[in-house]
């Protein structure tokens, strides 16, 4: 076999993918971008998951990953029809700009 | 006490105060509704009765192997563990003598308002207060513990409150009686904190324990006695009109004259001077507060004559002799001389109270005119009037044989000889005193009876003190009084003659009350006393002169006098400013202080406080509300700090557990 | 019957009735109104109530290969969970008459939210909580988007749903962490697995990352900047439902997490919640201080009740438990109460928001001011009310695990705490500033809503004044989490002399 | 069963249920008047029950009328009433006042009666239940619960637009220093297992509720603190002034005084013996100088209800005064002048709540020479001040004199300075309330009673005003009818205080006591 | 092999992610995200999660991200200006992210070694393969959370007709 990889890196990875969908949810301002950014996020826990699967030899991890993938679509699918809605009441997609209620 | 002395009488002790309490409230709720015969008949009834019964003690108590004093105990008053205090009446000879001025001088002058108050609106009202006086005077001499004469005290203190205020719709007399009663109240000041040191050492308020105790340690010397006796005497200074408490007294004169010639001449003022002899055994104790109480009553003395001299308002002429002869009274008890003392507070009651009477009838008859530049020549006019007034000014003057001769000369006298190290000058201070006090009582006697009518027949009712509501029977001219006011003017009249004739044997009178020291002094030297006697009768002479000389020979000498030493003059006319000085330190101070606190601390700590606080919070408040940007990145952004902060706690939290 | 059926019961009904509205909803003519559907989901959540009241009795049972166990802890979060969607039902039946098409759908989503939630409650599998999780959150995504007229409800909506997932997601993460470190998913197995971990740090990070998730869900500070907003947003019956029903299914969890899966690392753990709960009670607070917006006042103030309820998890583990059931109980009761009134009064186009507004409703309204009135005083914490005991036993909980000073913080905050609450009760009882500023108000009191909220004051009450049963049954709740052999708790406060 | 065990109960159960009746009958007419009138005076006709069947002669410490079932398995509370001498006149008292609230309120409170008279029974309710009540849970809940009703009579009936301000700042003053009084009983719980106050005494004496002394010391001040704020004591009045201006009378009436000085007595001083004597000398002189100040600062108010809230402060500094000189005069005289202080203060503010029913001001500038007037409200108001300034023969005087004497028996360093000072306040008093009836009754006629025809006392008013001034008279005279009960309170927590006394002591106390006869 | 799978698709990873958030316009974000998750596909596969990686690119790019692409499509959403609604993000944010990211590769890394090794394929418990030994599971022992799904599934399904229904009014 070639040159195995120590699973920490992959969680590294895991937790870099995590970080960086967290900074994108910070710095992008489209609603639909930000969404996106959790997706990414959720596929860095995916990661772990596969990693620590692997890792412990359970397949129980790679379940959990399945049901996550699951869980993303429904959640896909709410968070686009509230994204639309209210992209009715606002015509924008701009967060800085959804910020009726504040203090 | 022994069965002996708890016998009959015992139990009509509590007649004296109660019945004219009866009258008060009889008067007090129905009195509106009374007609004015019906409220006279209760009120005199009620004070008659008291008068019977005290003369009545007289006789058990002078009657041959009598108790030395009759007690009656009632329950309790305040009880509680270790320190109890009943309704308890003691009488004595002491006891037995100011309840005799107290009940006939008192009912005389009932007798006397009943014609002068006549036409008064609020005639119930006044007579009401004058039967709660007799209640709480008649309490305060007959109690047998420090509390209850406090009661009395106090009581008295109301009363006088209350008929100073007599005229309430005037601002000068409201502000007359409220006065009175504080300054009356800074003298309790000092009678509470003496009872409270005396509670602490002897936990106990009874004359006879109190008394007993200090009798049993003779090494008990100054010290806290010294304490008790000088608060003591800060509160005799204040109902006794001394200084530097006297100011209220002039003021008093706001009342009606009746009142004056009651409760600010012959008995409340006199309290003090009994409540100093009542507690001789304390005060024999301390050397030092007795020389107190004697450089304080002769510096009154002199002061109020050297002011009475010069006053032109009868009232307040005669007030400050009275303030003057309270002063020789505290003299005598500052000397050890407490029966001296007495005899002259007995002498004076007659003497003063016919004095204010008269002056009243004075009054009554010139329709309300007081100042005595508008008066002059009434002798004729009103007769009666004129010779009792008479004999009170000789009386008080102290010429021979009238009664103030005899206890005057008595005090004198035994200034003279006392042991105290400055006697003799006090004894000179009373001597010139008492040429004053004849000056300025001639010059009275000449200013109103004598020279030519200065006064307007008032045709019209004049408004003035005594006649705020206009009473018809007044609009004719000058007139003598009716008799139940001359009546009783008469009989003072003779009392103020003959009431000094018994002198010899008061001493001994009592002797069970004082002891019998001062007896065995005045037996021995006969000689000196003789001189005294002959220098002060010169002195009085002398004032007699000057007053016939400025007043009736050739008046207007006294204006060019006054003239000469106008600073003088006007220092003595303006009362040395005392008032003004008081005024202006207790006031000022006082307004001082409460305005800074008031904005200082109250405004300042207490609310302040408070206010931070709130504020602070508001702060805090705004900050929180200031995360809640309601923009989603913003929110986000929190959410993240918050998660690493979790984060690092919890990997580095280790070192902040407090467990 | 097998366990596999009695063990999930109630969820078993209010599924059926749940699917039963949805296929129902498009049957009935578009105007027609939707109170059947209601009544039908009233009916399905008394069912829920009275199987797991049933369940109760049946002891500890465990099903579905122990992914699921039925214990009084379980059984005390059904009945109380089924408690709050009834209420929430009773106050909501009419709410959508005339302004919104589809309540059919609402109703729908409160039953199942309510299934989501109780299987958080009951679910021993991380996997089986995380799912549950999801249906209770998408779910209250949607309601509180329910108003769509209104920019507030549909912004509401998206905020809660992007800052929610973000949640989740460092929720997964936690899940994830705790499965490596672990190798399991299940609390039991992860109870064993710590013991024997070689990678403790990264236990602790999967700890971390759950409380954060799970503090996002329960509004605690840090994770409450979405709560005031999304409170002021969302319709009120929904605001009173998020407010109390998924909290108390998150707490659930939380305290299942702490104190069985991560009993261990207790003193790791408890000193970040010491933090949690002295932040949240006196942030929000503060924030609730100034707020004149009655709802959003009250979204402050529910981040400071999720700080008092996290003292209890400071406490020692049969204290804490016991007074963590109890105080999430007379919190959901007041909340819920008061969320009702509101409901009653702003009516479906919330014209009626600030203090001002309710100046004079005793006047106006005094039945539902006085109720307002209760639940107020209620939450200020007055005795012989549900709130106080609450309180109480809290802060009796963390004295006696010598947290004096975070229950001095706690009180002072309560102090503080009193003063914006009493601006509204004194408000409620004081003459309107001016008449003319009276907008629109909801309709009059109707039957169910009357009933539901004399239910709601019934509990706060009785939680108030014989709060002795229902505090057994906190207790036998914790005493049913122990799983290893730690200190019972049968006396929440053992007599310490020392 | 006898009623002696359940008397406590039922007077608690009386006022509530008339509360409860009042808030279902409709408001219309005076009806609502007729009702509170009727409730309040079976409530105090009850409370006589107390003083007739109350055993004089029991040891001192033990509770009668006891009721003793346990509330709640755990924690350990238990539902525990029972008197003393020190609570039973309190409730006598509470339940006098209750009428007279009533009647004084008859004509003043137009709108909203109902309102007014269910939270007028429910805050007696509340206070009675603090007097009665011996478990310290229990009484901690009847104490928070006193606030809401008060806080919301003054938001509701105020008089000025001041009236929320003035509630909210009364509320959360009383409010967070019992937070923290919360703390301490539950600290204390959990060292000792027991909210039952006698068990706490007992421990207490023992010195085995905790080691740790510093704790203990702070749990004190805890208690003290809360209760202090509640009286007031001179520092913490902040509330006082604003909260009486504003209250109707009838509140008022109940406002300040009672609740905080009893929790002193009952608990402050059993639970912390050394702690409260440590802390005396400080609170003798907050006491002192409480009295000058609260009667400075009533020299300078134009206000009516202003001078009557700072000459409260002033009263009421008389008896932390006496109260924290632990000597037995201090003591039963505190006592008895939380009594006597209640009803004249009473009488005060309903006469110038009459006042203000005619003329609607409580400005003294604008009143004057009412005298001539209003004869019997002259006589009344002068009866009243007079009591108030402590005249010998009425209520007033008795309480003082036992205070200050007491205090001058007091074993701390300058406790003879503070009395001194104190004993100023006897000066002070009849200043400001003589200037005050000068200002009002005397003198011509002023703004108001100028333009408004006020009339002089009606039936109702007579009704209302005369038992108290008749009470006056009694409780002046033969004060033995109440100290006989308080002196044994009194006594009790004199010796448990007398533990640690400083050498310095000896001479004064023993000289007393020879001397006692 | 491992480690360059590990290297190239890892770097792949990051790059699209970073891309995602780098690019201005919805659409290149949405197709950079499934780079990223097809190049995890990858390593799904390579760490022996066979069935897992055919997953995600059928669900994740296959599905989900159509949707993404759909509703931007749906919404034609434009360039995103730069506005700046948010200090804080950027203020407390960042950092905060950048100390997640610090704290978590702090402790893999240092608990790399109680952490093993990876190695091509995996080898799960049993000969079984990826996909026998995932159904197997998922309907025994999961067999609740399976059935759940069905529920989060109706919710989201009912949730989305109700949002996007447009309110008649």
């Amino acid at each position: 076999m070639a040159a195995q990889v120590p699973t920490a890196y992959y969680l590294v990875l895991a937790a870099i993918l995590f970080s960086i969908g967290v900074g994108s949810f910070l710095i992008k301002r489209n609603i639909i971008t930000i969404f996106m950014s959790i997706e990414l996020m959720l596929n860095a826990v995916n990661l772990t998951f596969v990693a620590f699967a692997h890792q412990w030899h359970q397949i129980s991890g790679q379940i959990f990953v399945f049901f996550v993938m699951v869980v993303a679509a429904a959640e896909a699918a709410v968070g686009l029809a509230i994204i639309i809605a209210i992209f009715r009441t606002r015509q924008t997609l701009n967060v800085d700009q959804i910020d009726l209620m504040k203090l | 006490m022994s069965p002996q002395t708890s016998m009959i009488p015992a139990c009509y002790l509590w007649l004296i105060p109660l019945l004219p309490f009866v009258g008060f409230l009889i008067n007090g709720t129905l009195g509106r509704k009374l007609p004015r015969a019906a409220v006279t008949a209760v009120a005199l009834f009620f004070t008659a009765i008291p008068a019977g019964i005290v003369a009545w003690l007289w006789s058990v108590m002078t009657a041959a192997n009598a108790p030395e004093a009759i007690h009656a105990v009632s329950r309790p008053w305040i009880a509680i563990s270790g320190f109890q205090v009943n309704f308890a009446f003691t009488v004595d000879h002491l006891t037995l003598i100011m309840l005799s001025v107290i009940t006939g001088v008192g009912f005389l002058i009932h007798l006397y308002s009943a014609g002068y108050m006549a036409h008064e609106e609020g005639y119930w009202r006044f007579f009401a207060y004058l039967n709660l006086f007799m209640f709480f005077m008649s309490v305060l001499v007959l109690s047998s513990s420090f509390l209850l004469l406090f009661v009395g005290w106090e009581g008295v203190g109301l009363a006088s409150y209350l008929l100073i205020g007599f005229y309430f719709k005037k601002d000068s007399a409201a502000n007359a009686g409220k006065k009175a009663f504080i300054v009356n109240r800074i003298g309790d000041f000092g009678f509470l904190l003496a009872m409270f040191l005396i509670v602490a050492h002897f936990g106990n308020l009874n004359f006879t324990d109190v008394f007993a105790s200090i009798s049993q340690h003779p090494e008990w010397h100054g010290g806290f006695l010294t304490a008790i006796a000088l608060l003591l005497v800060v509160g005799a200074t204040g109902k006794s009109a001394q200084i530097p408490l006297y100011i209220w007294l002039p003021d008093a004169m706001e009342g009606p004259t009746p009142v004056s010639a009651l409760i600010h001449a012959a008995t409340m003022v006199t309290a003090g001077i009994y409540m100093v002899a009542r507690c001789h055994t304390l005060f024999d104790r301390s050397p030092y507060a007795l020389a107190v109480v004697a450089i304080i009553g002769a510096a009154t003395a002199i002061v109020a004559a050297s002011i009475g001299m010069v006053q032109h308002d009868i009232k307040r002429v005669l007030a400050y002799s009275t303030v003057s002869q309270l002063g020789y009274m505290f003299l005598a008890c500052g000397v050890g001389a407490y029966a001296a003392g007495i005899f002259h507070l007995l002498t004076h009651a007659f003497f003063k109270a016919l004095l204010f009477l008269a002056a009243g009838s004075v009054i009554h008859a010139l329709s309300g005119e007081q100042d005595m530049r508008n008066m002059g020549g009434l002798r004729k006019r009103i007769p009666i009037t004129f010779w009792t007034m008479t004999s009170g000014v000789f009386a008080i003057a102290g010429i021979w044989p009238f009664a103030g001769f005899f206890s005057k000369d008595a005090i004198l006298y035994q200034t003279f000889i006392s042991d105290n190290p400055i006697g003799k000058l006090l004894w000179l201070v009373g001597v010139v005193t008492a040429g004053m006090t004849s000056f300025y009582m001639f010059r009275l006697w000449f200013k109103t009876f004598f020279g030519e009518e200065r006064f307007v027949e008032a045709q019209h009712d004049v408004h003035g003190h005594d006649t705020h509501a206009s009473h018809d029977s007044h609009s004719h001219g000058v007139h003598e009084s009716p008799w139940v006011m001359l009546l009783p003017l008469v009989i003072l009249g003779i009392l103020s003659l003959v009431g000094g004739w018994w002198h010899v044997a008061f001493g001994k009178f009592l002797n069970p009350v004082f002891g019998t020291a001062p007896e065995a002094t005045t037996a021995a030297s006969h000689g000196l006393e003789l001189t005294l006697v002959a220098i002060s009768l010169l002195v009085v002479a002398i004032g007699f002169f000057f007053a016939w000389l400025f007043y009736y020979k050739k008046p207007g000498t006294a204006g060019a006098l006054a003239l000469k030493v106008k600073p003088l003059y006007s220092l003595v006319e303006n009362k040395f400013w005392v008032d003004e000085i008081y005024g202006f330190f207790v006031t000022g101070l006082l307004m001082f202080t409460r305005t800074v606190l008031a904005w200082l601390v109250e405004a300042g700590i207490v609310n302040g406080s408070g206010a931070l606080a709130g504020v602070t919070t508001r702060g805090l408040s705004i900050v929180t509300r200031r995360v809640q940007s309601g923009n989603i990145r913003s929110y986000a952004g929190w959410l993240a700090l918050g998660a690493a902060a979790v984060l690092v706690v919890m990997i580095f939290g280790r070192s902040l557990w407090v467990h | 019957m097998s366990p596999n059926i009695v063990a999930l019961l109630p969820e078993y009904i209010l599924t059926i009735v749940g699917v039963l509205i949805m296929l129902a909803e498009p049957l009935l003519p578009p105007g027609a109104s939707r109170k059947p559907l209601g009544w039908l989901a009233i009916l399905g959540t008394l069912g829920a109530g009275f199987a797991s009241w049933y369940q109760l009795h049946l002891g500890t049972i465990t099903a579905f290969s122990n992914s699921i166990q039925i214990d009084a802890f379980s059984v005390f979060f059904h009945l109380l969970i089924s408690a709050i969607v009834l209420v929430t039902l009773l106050i909501s039946l009419d709410y959508f008459e005339g302004n919104a098409s589809h309540s059919g759908e609402y109703f729908a989503l409160v039953i199942f939210s309510a299934v989501g939630m109780m299987l958080m409650t009951c679910a021993t599998e991380l996997l089986v909580i995380f799912v549950g999780l999801e249906i209770s959150s998408i779910a209250t995504y949607i309601m509180c988007g329910f108003r769509k007229g209104s920019a507030a409800g549909s912004e509401a909506s998206i905020k809660y749903f992007l800052l929610g997932s973000f949640a989740t997601a460092f929720f997964l993460y936690g899940i994830a962490l705790a499965f490596g470190a672990t190798g399991s998913t299940s609390i039991a197995a992860i109870a064993q697995g710590l013991a024997t971990t070689t990678t403790p740090r990264m236990a602790f990070l999967a700890l971390a990352m759950i409380l954060i998730g799970l503090g996002f869900k329960v509004s605690a500070a840090p994770f409450h900047v979405w709560t005031p907003d999304v409170y002021q947003g969302a319709p009120s019956p929904v605001v009173g439902y998020m407010s109390t029903a998924p909290k108390a299914a998150a707490f659930a969890v939380l305290l299942r997490i702490t104190f069985s899966a991560f009993g261990p690392m207790e003193h790791r753990w408890a000193v970040l919640l010491w933090i949690l709960a002295a932040l949240s009670m006196t942030v929000g607070n503060l924030g609730a201080l100034l707020q004149r917006d009655v709802k959003r006042m009250l979204a402050y103030s529910s981040i400071a009740h999720a700080g008092y309820i996290l003292v209890a998890f400071t406490a020692l583990r049969g204290d804490g438990i016991a007074a963590a059931c109890f105080y999430t109980a007379s919190y959901a009761a007041m909340q819920i109460g008061a969320f009702a009134v509101i409901t009653q009064v702003t009516g479906y186009n919330e014209q009626i928001r600030t203090t001002d507004d309710y100046t004079g409703l005793g006047l106006r309204r005094p039945i539902l001011a006085a109720f307002l009135a209760l639940f107020l005083i209620s939450l200020i914490g007055i005795p012989f009310t549900g709130g106080f005991f609450g309180k109480f036993y809290v802060f009796s909980a963390a004295i006696h695990a010598n947290h004096v000073w975070l229950a001095v913080i706690g009180l002072l905050n309560s102090g503080v705490a009193c003063f914006y609450y009493l601006r509204l009760l004194v408000a409620l009882y004081s003459r309107p500033v001016t008449e003319t500023a009276q907008p629109t108000e909801g309709r009059s009191l109707s039957v169910p809503a009357g009933v539901g909220l004399t239910l709601a004051a019934a509990a706060t009450l009785v939680l108030g004044i014989l709060p002795g049963h229902f505090l057994n049954l906190a207790q036998r709740a914790s005493a049913s989490t122990q799983t290893a052999p730690a200190p019972t708790a049968a006396a929440p406060v053992v007599i310490s002399q020392q | 069963m006898n009623i002696d065990h359940s008397i406590l109960t039922i007077l608690i159960l009386v006022p509530l249920a008339g509360a409860i009746l009042l808030a279902l009958l409709p408001d219309k007419g005076k009806l609502m008047q007729w009702g509170a009138l009727a409730v309040t005076l079976i409530t105090f006709l009850l409370t006589l029950h107390l003083p007739f069947h109350y055993d004089y002669g029991a040891s001192s410490g033990t509770f009668q009328f006891a009721t003793d079932v346990p509330w709640i398995a755990s924690p350990a509370i238990r539902y525990h009433l029972g008197v003393d001498g020190l609570s039973m006149w309190l409730v006598v008292l509470t339940g006098i006042l209750a009428p007279l609230g009533v009647l004084v309120s008859w004509r003043a409170i137009e709108t909203r009666k109902k309102t007014f008279y269910v939270l007028f029974l429910l805050q007696q309710v509340a206070m009675i239940g603090v007097f009665v009540s011996l478990d310290l849970f229990l009484y901690y809940g009847f104490w928070e619960l006193s606030l809401i009703p008060m806080t919301l009579l003054i938001a509701t009936f105020g008089r000025t637009e001041n009236r929320r301000r003035a509630a909210i700042k009364f509320f959360l003053y009383a409010f967070i220093p019992s937070a923290i009084l919360l703390v301490g009983i539950l600290w204390l719980y959990a060292r000792t297992g027991t909210f039952d106050l006698p068990r706490l005494t007992q421990l207490a004496a023992a010195h085995s509720i905790s080691g740790n002394s510093s704790a203990l010391w702070l749990c004190s001040l805890a208690f003290l603190v809360a209760f202090a704020v509640k009286v007031p004591v001179f520092p913490l009045h902040g509330w006082l002034s604003d909260a009486v201006s504003e209250a109707p009378t009838a509140a008022v009436m109940v406002l300040a005084g009672k609740l905080g000085l009893y929790s002193i007595l009952r608990f402050s001083f059993s639970i912390f013996p050394e702690q409260s004597h440590r802390i005396a000398p400080l609170m003798l002189a907050l006491g002192a100088i409480g009295i000058v100040y609260g009667a400075l600062l009533a020299l300078v108010q134009k206000d009516l209800k202003r001078l009557a809230a700072y000459a409260t402060l002033s009263a009421l500094a008389f008896i932390i005064l006496g109260i924290f000189s632990f000597t037995i005069s201090g003591l039963d005289g505190g006592i008895f002048h939380i009594l006597s202080e209640s009803l004249s203060g009473a009488a005060f503010f309903m006469l110038l709540g009459i006042l203000y029913e005619r003329y609607g001001t409580y400005d003294m500038r604008e009143y004057g020479g009412l005298a001539a007037k209003l004869p019997w409200m002259v006589t009344l108001f002068v009866i009243t001040t007079l009591s108030l300034v402590g005249l010998p023969m009425l209520n007033g005087f008795v309480g003082e004199f036992l205070i200050l004497s007491g205090s001058m028996q007091a074993v701390f360093a300058h406790h003879m300075v503070w009395t001194v000072l104190a004993t100023t306040g006897v000066i002070l008093s009849a200043s400001y309330m003589l200037w005050m009836i000068q200002r009002v009754f005397y003198g011509d006629l002023g703004i108001k009673p100028e333009n408004i025809k006020g009339w002089d006392l009606d039936a109702r008013e007579h009704l209302a005003m005369w038992p108290l001034v008749i009470l006056f008279l009694i409780m002046g005279v033969a004060s033995p009818i109440w100290l006989r009960a308080i002196d044994a309170a009194g006594t009790r927590i004199a010796a448990t205080q007398s533990s640690s006394v400083q050498p310095q002591a000896q001479i004064t106390t023993a000289s007393a006591s020879t001397e006692a006869k | 092999m491992q480690l360059a799978l590990f290297i190239i698709f890892g770097a792949l990873a990051v790059a699209g992610a970073l891309n995602l958030l780098l690019q201005r316009h919805p659409i290149n974000s949405a197709l950079s995200l499934v780079v990223v998750m097809m190049s995890l596909a990858v390593l799904y596969w390579s760490l022996g999660a066979e069935f897992l990686a055919a997953a995600q690119v059928i669900v994740y790019s296959g599905a989900i991200m159509v949707l993404f692409v759909f509703v931007i499509m749906l919404l034609n959403a434009g360039e995103e200006e730069r506005t700046h609604g948010s200090r804080a993000a950027y203020i407390v944010g960042i950092p905060g992210a950048a100390v997640i990211f610090c704290l978590l590769s702090f402790v893999f890394l240092s608990e790399q070694k109680a952490l093993g090794l990876a190695s091509l394929g995996g080898h799960l418990n049993n000969g079984l393969n990826n996909i026998a030994e995932i159904s197997q599971v998922l309907f025994t022992k999961q067999l609740l959370p399976f059935e759940v799904t069905s529920i989060l599934i109706l919710v989201a399904i009912l949730g989305a007709v109700v949002l996007a229904r447009k309110e008649e009014q």
